[in-house]
Order: C-alpha cells, then structure tokens, then sequence
C-alpha cells in the first residue's frame, strides 16, 4: 500500500528525517510515537507531499509521488489528513466543509456530495450540525467533521497528526470512537499520538521515532511492556 | 508671514497665457507683466507677481489679495459686478481651433453638441457654457481645463473637438502643437482691462493714466512691437 | 467675506444658476469615479497580491521570477510617484489614442493607483489566515490557486474588508485632483463657483462639508461592517 | 509620439529655454514645502495627540473636554476632506490678506493637513511606550507634562521615526497638488514643459523619475534609520 | 510617620482596598506579603498616589496627601518608589537616569545632582557603570540602578513593589543586600516581597494582606513561627 524508502527531509542545514524505511500495508493502523521534535508529523506530511522529500521514495499503490511528473493533486486524493488543530473552514458550513472538495475535485454533483456528507456525518454523529459554521462546534465536534471531510473524498490510507492534543479532555473519547471505528471498518491508516492506551487499543504496529529515525517498532502491546532500546524506556517511563 | 508693505504692489495673473504671461525657466515674464512693472515704477513701488488659477483671480482681487489683475482678462458685465476695469488696454476676440484636418466647423454653430475646451473662467468659457443654438435650441458639451494649453493639448490628442481661446495665447499655444488650427472666422470681439477692488478709485485712477501715458510716449507700441510683432 | 450680504448673494447665485445642479453631478461623478477606481484596484491587488505571496512549483520558477518583478516595479512606481502625475501619465500617454468619459478614465487611473496600495492590504490578509487553511486545502486535493481562490481570499476578505472601505474613503478624497485633467468632480464644481461668483468662501465650504457628509457617511457604513464582522458567524 | 526625433525636438528645447531651471526650482519648491509641512506637522500632531492621550487633573476636565473635542474636531475635518480643498480654504480663505511665498503657504497648508495624520501615528508611539515609565517619572516626583517631554515623547519619538520619514515621504507626494493653486513644485514644472513643448510624454517621464528619485532616497534614508534603531543604544 | 485610616480603593465595581488602617513610624521596615491579587501593589500606588484613594485618609508627616489641594509633585518627592520591571529610563545613560529628577523637580544644579549621583552609584556598587544604558546592565544592576534614582531625590520614605521577583535568582541577593543596607542606616520603608527568609531579617514589622485588609500583623519571626489566622498559615505553608 505505501512503501517508504530511505527517506531524507531537510529544512535548510536541519535534517528533520534521517532515512525511513518503512512499509505500511493494506487495512494496518500504524501508531507513531516519539519525543517532541523527533520528526513524526515532518514523517506524515512527506507522505501526502505536504512537505517535499530531500531524498528517497514514497509509494503508495506502487507509484512513486516524489516523481516530478505526477500529479500531486490526485495523489492527495488517496489520502486524507486530520490535523491537530482541525483546520476547519470556518467561512463555511459543515456540509460545505464536507462537500467542498468531492465538488471542485472530483467534479460531483452538488446532490450526491450532499448525500455522502450526511451518510458521514451520521457516522461521526453530527447529523444535526450539517448547517453550523463551525465555530458553533466544541473541539471534539470540530475534529470528527475533520475526520468527517477527509473521509468525503473516499481515500484509501488517513493520516492521522495528533487529533486530541488540542481538545479538552473530556472531549477526547469521542474522536478517539471515531477513529476506532474506523479502524474496526479496515481502514488503513497512520496515527501520530500521545494517548498510549489507544495506541495499545487500536495499533496494528507501533512505530518509535527518535531524532528522525524509526528507533523501534512492533506489536504496541510488546513494546510498551518490553522496550527494547533505553531511548523507548526512558520515553515510556515519561509518558504512560 | 508678513502683511503687504507700503512700497509693494501685487499683481494677479495666470501664467499660462502667452505672450501675455507665462512662465520662461523661472520667472513669470509677458506682455502684462511688463505693464505691470511699468505701473509699478510709475507709483512708485515693487512690483510683486503672484501666479495663480485664472478661475480664482477675481476672487483674489475682491478680496485684498492682490492688488490688481493683468491677466489678458476680458471686460465683462457679470465680472464687473464683481470688480472695477481699468480703461481697455488690448483688443482682443476669441478664436475657434480645430484639428488641422477638420473642415466642418467653420463657425460657433457647428460647435453644437460638440466637446469642447475652454480655459475655466475665460471668456471662452462663459461664451460656450452659455451658448444656446438659434436653430436647434442644442448646446456645447464644455470641457473647462486649468490650462489653455491643455485643452489643445486634449484636441491634438483627439479627445476633444474644438477649443475656444483667445487669440494671441492661441496662436502661441497652436504654434506648439502639431495638426491644430485656428479657423479664421469672427467671433466674438473684446477688450482686456486690468481690474481692482471693487471701490479702489485711487489705484484705477492711476492705472488709467499710466495706460493713457505710455500709449502716449511710444512706449505701449513697442512692448506690442516685442511680444505680438505688429502695432495696433 | 463672510458678511451677511456676500453670502445672501453667493446662495441667491447659487438657486439662479443651479449651482446644486453642478455640485450634485460633481457628486455624481467623484462617486462614480471612486466606485470604477475601487472595483479596478481590487482586481489589481488581488493579482498582485497573489503574486506576492505566491509559490509557483519548481519547473515555473522563472514565471514567478518576472511576475514577482513586474508586481515589484509596478508597487514601487505607484508608490514612489504623486497619484496626479500618474493620472496625467495614463490620460496623456497611455489613453492618448483613446476616447473615454472622463470619469471613467479617472476611475482607470485612480484603479491603477489604488491596485498597488490594495495589494498591501491583502497581502497582509493573505498571510494573516492560518497557514493550517492552505494544509487543509491541499491535503484534500484542490490545487493552490483553488484554495486561494475557495479558502483563502473569501476569509482574507471578509477581514479586510473595513480597510478597503477605508481606501474607498481615501480615493474620495484622492481622486479630488481630477479637475486638472478637465474632470467635474465635487471639487471642480467649487472652483466652478468660485470662478463664476468670485466668492471663494461659499464654495469651498459647500465643497467642504459635501466631503465631510460622503466620507463620514462611509465611515460610519465601515463601523457598522465592523460591528457585524466581530459578532459575525466566524 | 514616441519618436526619436520628438525626443530630440523636447531636450533641444529642454536645454534652449533652461527647462532644467524650472525643473530645479521645482524640485526646490517641492521639497521646501515638505520640510515646512513636516515641522509643522509634527508640531501639531504631538500637541494632538497630548491631547488625545492626556488624562487632566480632576479640576481641570472641563479643559480636557473642551480641548479633545477641538483634537477630534481638528482630526476628522482633516482626514475627510482631500488635501486639496484644505489647501484652497487655508489658501483663498484663511490667509486671503496675507502676502507670503506659496511654498511657505503651501507647507502651512499641507503642515495643517499632515498633523492629523501624524497626530495618530503619535498617539500610537505614545501608547506603546510601557506605562511604567509613566509611574517611575511621577514617582519621582516630575509632573504629567515633564514626564511626557522628558520621558515619553523622546522614546515614542525614536520609535516613530521611521513612520515620521515614511510621513514625509507621502508629503513629497501629496504636495503634487499644489499646482492647483499656482505653486511652482516639480508636477507644475512638468507642465509648463507640456504647455510650451506641446510633448506629453517627456515631461511627464522627467517629472515621474523626478519623484521617483526624490521618494526612493528618502525610503533609503528611511530603511537606514530603522537599521540604526534596531541596533541602537537601547 | 505615615498614617493611614480607614483607606479603601475599588477600580469601577471590584473593590480592591476595604478599608486599611496602619500606621509606619520612621526608621521601621514594614514588610508586606499576602496572596497574589490581595491589593498589596495597590496599598503602596496608594500610598504615594500612584493611584488615588477611593476613601480613608493618607497622612505623610502629618499631612494628608488625599487632601485635593495638596500638590502631590511634592509628596512624592518625599516617597521613593522602586518597581517590580525597574522601569529605568532607557534613552538616558544610568548617570541620566539618576540626575534626572534632582535636576528638573528640586532644581539642583548638573554639578551638584553628579556628585550626589557618584556617592549613591558607590552605595549600590555601579560606580563604572555611570555612562552606561540601561540595556547593557543585568536584571539585579538595573534594579540597583532605580534604587539609586529614588534615593537621589532623597525621600523621606522608600517602597518597594516585589523588587526582586523579575530577576534572575543569582541577581536577587545583591538587590536585597542593598536594600538591607538601607534598613541598618534607619531609612522607614515598605516593602511588599515573596522573599519570606529577607522578609525575617529586616522587617520590624509584618504585615499580611488577603481580600484588601490586613489580616494579620507583627514581629516577622512570630508571625512565621506562630500564625494566628487560617489564612496565614495556608499561605505561609506554600510559600515557606
Ligand atoms: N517548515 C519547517 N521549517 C523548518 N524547520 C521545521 C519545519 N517544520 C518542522 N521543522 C523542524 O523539524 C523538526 C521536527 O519537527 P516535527 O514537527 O516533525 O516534530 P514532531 O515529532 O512532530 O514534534 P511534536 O511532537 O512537537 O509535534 C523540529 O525541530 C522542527 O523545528
Ligand atoms: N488599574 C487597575 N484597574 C482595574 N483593576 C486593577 C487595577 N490595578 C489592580 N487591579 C486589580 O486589583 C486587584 C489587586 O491588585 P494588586 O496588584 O494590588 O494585587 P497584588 O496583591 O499586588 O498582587 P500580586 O502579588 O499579583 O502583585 C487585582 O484583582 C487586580 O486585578
Ligand atoms: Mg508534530
Ligand atoms: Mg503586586
């Protein structure tokens, strides 16, 4: 589904990504952990070429999106992206939010887009917000008609950067259901976060980056009992 | 700043009318500015120039700012309510000028519905502001610019149909243009007069023997002779 | 000057001669001429302004580099440079060929002139949006330009839009300098009085409080664009 | 019109009648007028914006009052009319009977204008200034008005400079206007050469670079005093 | 010395001061402490008319300062006041600073303001630092600097607002060391401070502050060993 190979990503002189190999296959929940600054959403945003690889290969379905001549655009359109901060938009209702892209990318009919937004927005359980502007909405709200918007465009892998860093805490279950359900439905997906049990949960594969390296990796439940490498130790000792 | 002095005397003008004035590098310098000096000399005084919108000279004169107006100004009821004319010191007419090519005005009527421009306050102005046809009842779409100048200037340009000037400044202005003409039909005649306030008897007084004096000794004849080379 | 009988002359002149005739096309046409000056330098700044902060891929690189010289040259120019000499510039040079109603030249010109004050403020509103909007755009696949134009610009709009209004209130002002290329604007109509009644007073003040009653009538419509914006639905 | 030998025809003439001279002078006259409107300006616009920042002892409000209202007066009569109309009224109106050189009515007229500008741009210096330093100058026992000279004003002042040169800078520009009343600056230059030459295009280009150069040296200047600031004694 | 009766203070609604009365014979240090919000700041702006008393009287030497035709230039001649940020003057040099105002409000001459300048730069150890500006100095030098400027205009009364809790740790010792100094040479001061073991050594007297009033008062060392009010001891055992 995606392979990763060696890859490098420079900003300047600061090398942020230090060559990952990685590969992530088909229905996989991939959790990203690691210190602050280690380089996980830098990781992410390579994939879906928000950021520009200095080196390496990205493939997802076997092409490679560090090809100057592919069309970025259609690439994006496999992959969706939730951010930490939401990044709703807030001059727009929740349907429009969902809607936009499937008609100005995808060429859908207004009706049909409306259609798929409603289905989704019944699953992340915000039918009856579809005409809010979003600065209407609680944080967790906010962040499942992200989810919601991603999901519209019908990708294949989602990544996922921090999506409950910035909510209140009582407010982070409810994404966390989302995006388990998700999961339970066989969606390929990667997850940076800082919530272990949910790592635990709903990880296929854990993945421990340190200072733009992947340090270790594996069943989440045997790495958060048996670290192998003092970095992860000290990391986990700090965070669970 | 400082109030008028006794020994100075102002003169108003609009330096955009040669050869009566104008400006040459820095200086004002024409026909009514060497009248003015000699004025000036005659009383006694300095002579001080102050350059400013023709529109707004008699205002200017009205209101003590200046002391008198030369400024090829033509003498006219409506400004003589405002102002008192000195006795005429030039006879003048307006003339219509026209792109080189253009034959089909020939006269005032053909101005009819026709854009054209005049200097703003001019006699020009008020002729073709007011100007209602005798057949038709139509008028003239005016165009009032600062500068005669640039009304030809707008004419060369083919912006404008017609300008209405005075004669001696259209023929400098026209000399500088090219494809413009000045159609040789009468039109309107006039005289230029110098003007003061309202009420200033003693100044006009003076003035009108100082213009009988050197049309007298020669004097005017050349100052006619250097600017518009012929006597009247 | 300000004596009573001056001034019942000055108004009876100005009913005789329909002086308000005059005022009001002068009305007429400084509005008009603001509303083409507006329009033309929104157009302008919003280009220039996308230029500005635009990255273009790598293979047009050298598209960016003149664009982002020409908008630099043109910014400079208009800045550097008196708006009168510009209009001059447009009406005398680069429109000589052409016939146009006056305002609508002065609007061209005064548009050509704004455009380079318009693209500062939007760029500054361009790039007061979050950089989050853009990500999010184009993590769903819309090109740069479709962002720009369906996320950002509405945003950087609605939040510029008091201060564009506000340079709808300076080009009012501004464009009072049209009666030297010949136009009829509020001002031109005060010279015209003065001009005709050698009153200078009466004008200028009519002039004067036209002016106040049209730009505090925009302020106050940008005061209340404001208040609607901060209890706005974002 | 752009021709070659229209050109040549111009700068004979250019040299033939001493346009230079004329051109020179108004670059003088032009540049005359923006110092005296700057000092004046920047005179009024810090007594104004004393004004506006001013809290007056309780016996003295009715003062405070009564001299806000003539500040905000002063300051929205300013900034809602052109500079034109102002130029005229100071000009035909308010020093009708005084006999002065234009340039130094003309910096009088725009010096007027100016401080309304200058006056925020001031306010804001002023209100930047941290208010300790207020408290420590009457702690120690200076006055209200001492702390301001002495205290505020000088910092404000450094803060502001670049602001006050980039003020300057627009007067270069907005003085362009006063040609309308018969001043002689470098736009009034321009066209006397138009008027005489019947050439448009050259004029205007000569009277374009003039301004350019003038306005792009003072940004220079300008950019270095914001270095020196940047680097200054504090 | 300083009396103060009855002295409340409200900003608008929120009433800050309710109802003060104490009274600081010369030569004593008043040290006051009290949680953060409490009105401490405001009882000294008060005291030198910082801020102007809502009710209550003030009285310096027997003169009421809340009386309106007192000329307050004067009064606060007599009150130094030494700030938490130092608020020197940064456009002027350090000697500036101090000259300043024996200059311009007791009309001393420039000669004469320098040499008492140079003794008070010897006093707090910055005697090299005459010529120099502000943003050259350290926290605890600056800080040294504005006691310097107060005592130039040779007051009567000092106070200090917090005076060293902007500085670095390292700095704080040399900014108490002087105002130590000052105590042992019999100036009266007030000073409001968190440093509680200084607060020991040179207050004669302490006040503690909550809600506007002072709830409690007395020998530092008892009050520290043996508060009487819930309050206190709450307080003294979080900062202790
Ligand atoms: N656009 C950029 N330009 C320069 N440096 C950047 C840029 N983006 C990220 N960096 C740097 O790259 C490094 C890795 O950043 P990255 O955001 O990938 O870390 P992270 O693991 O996501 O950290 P966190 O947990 O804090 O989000 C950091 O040192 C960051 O400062
Ligand atoms: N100028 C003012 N306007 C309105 N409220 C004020 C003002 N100054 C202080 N206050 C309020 O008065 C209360 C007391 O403030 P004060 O600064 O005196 O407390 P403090 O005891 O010094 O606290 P800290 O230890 O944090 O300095 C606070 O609630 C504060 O918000
Ligand atoms: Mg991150
Ligand atoms: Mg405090």
């Amino acid at each position: 589904m995606i392979e990763v190979k060696g890859l490098c990503k420079s900003f300047g002189d600061l090398k942020v990504l230090k060559g990952i190999d990685d590969s992530i296959n088909k229905g996989k929940v991939v959790v990203v952990i690691g210190p602050s600054g280690s380089g996980k959403s830098t990781y992410l945003r390579c994939i879906n070429y928000m950021e520009e690889a200095t080196q390496g290969q990205i493939l997802i379905d076997g092409v490679d999106i560090t090809d100057k001549s592919i069309d970025i655009n259609e690439i994006r359109q496999k992959v969706g992206m939730v951010f930490q901060h939401f990044n709703l938009f807030p001059h727009m209702t929740v349907l429009e939010n969902i809607t936009l892209a499937p008609i100005q990318v995808k060429k859908m009919s207004e009706e049909e887009a409306k259609q798929i937004a409603y289905k989704l927005l019944d699953k992340v359980g915000l039918k009856e917000k579809a005409n809010e502007y979003p600065n209407k909405l609680s944080g967790g709200q906010k962040q499942r008609i992200a989810i919601a918007r991603a999901l519209a465009m019908n990708p294949e892998v989602m990544l996922f950067d921090e999506p409950t860093s910035a909510l209140d805490p009582e407010m982070v279950k409810e994404v966390l259901e989302v995006i388990k359900e998700l999961a339970q439905e066989g969606m390929t997906m990667m997850i940076v976060t800082h919530e272990m049990g949910f790592a635990k949960e709903v990880g296929t594969r854990l993945v421990f980056m340190d200072e733009g390296k992947i340090l270790e990796q594996g069943n989440p439940k045997e790495v958060f009992e048996n670290p192998k490498e003092e970095r992860t130790k000290l990391f986990l000792s700090k965070v669970l | 700043g400082c109030s008028k002095s006794e020994d100075v005397i102002v003169m108003g003008t609009n330096a955009t009318f040669p050869p009566f004035e104008e400006i040459q590098g820095n200086e004002i310098v024409g026909f009514d500015v060497d009248i003015s000096k000699i004025i000036a000399e005659k009383l006694g005084k300095t002579l001080k120039v102050e350059d400013m919108e023709f529109n707004q000279l008699l205002g200017a004169v009205a209101s003590g700012k200046v002391d008198f107006v030369a400024a090829g100004m033509t003498v006219d009821e409506e400004r003589a309510k405002q102002v008192d004319f000195s006795d005429n010191y030039f006879a003048s007419k307006q003339v219509i000028i026209v792109k080189e090519d253009n034959d089909n005005i020939v006269e005032a009527e053909d101005l009819v519905d026709k854009k054209v421009g005049v200097q703003l306050g001019t006699t020009g102005d008020i002729f073709v502001s007011g100007y209602t046809s005798e057949e038709n009842g139509g008028t003239i779409e005016v165009i009032q610019f600062d500068k005669g100048a640039l009304a030809v200037a707008e004419l060369s340009l083919g912006k404008i149909d017609a300008v209405v000037l005075d004669e001696e400044p259209a023929k400098k202005i026209v000399a500088n243009y090219e494809g413009v003409k000045i159609i040789e039909a009468p039109f309107i005649n006039e005289n230029y007069a110098l003007a003061v306030k309202k009420g200033n008897t003693e100044l006009l007084e003076d003035i009108n023997e100082i213009l009988a004096e050197i049309q007298a000794d020669g004097t005017y004849d050349a100052l006619c002779e250097k600017y518009f080379g012929k006597t009247e | 000057m300000f004596s009573y009988e001056t001034m019942i002359a000055f108004f009876n002149t100005f009913i005789e001669r329909k002086y308000y005739m005059t005022l009001l096309s002068g009305i007429q046409e400084t509005l008009l001429m603001t509303a083409i000056a507006t329009v033309i330098g929104l157009i302008i700044g919003i280009f220039v302004a996308i230029i500005q902060v635009s990255e273009f891929p790598r293979k047009l690189k050298w598209l960016e580099k003149i664009l982002k010289g020409i908008a630099k040259l043109y910014v400079d120019i208009i800045r550097g440079t008196p708006a009168i000499v510009q209009v001059s510039f447009i009406w005398l040079v680069v429109l000589a060929d052409v016939v146009m109603a006056r305002p609508v030249v002065g609007g061209i010109s005064f548009g050509i002139n704004s455009g380079a004050y318009m693209a500062e403020l939007i760029r500054a509103g361009i790039q007061g949006i979050d950089k989050g909007q853009m990500e999010a755009g184009r993590s769903l696949g819309l090109s740069y330009f479709q962002t720009m134009k369906l996320i950002i610009i509405p945003q950087a709009f609605r939040q510029m839009l008091p201060a564009l209004v506000s340079e709808f209130i300076v080009l009012i002002k501004e464009t009072a300098v049209i009666g030297m290329i010949g136009g009829r604007d509020i001002m031109r109509a005060g010279n015209i009085m003065m001009s005709d009644t050698g009153s200078f007073i009466w004008p200028i003040l009519i002039v004067t409080i036209t002016y106040l009653v049209l730009t505090s009538t925009f302020t106050m419509i940008m005061r209340v664009i404001e208040k609607r914006m901060n209890k706005g639905r974002f």
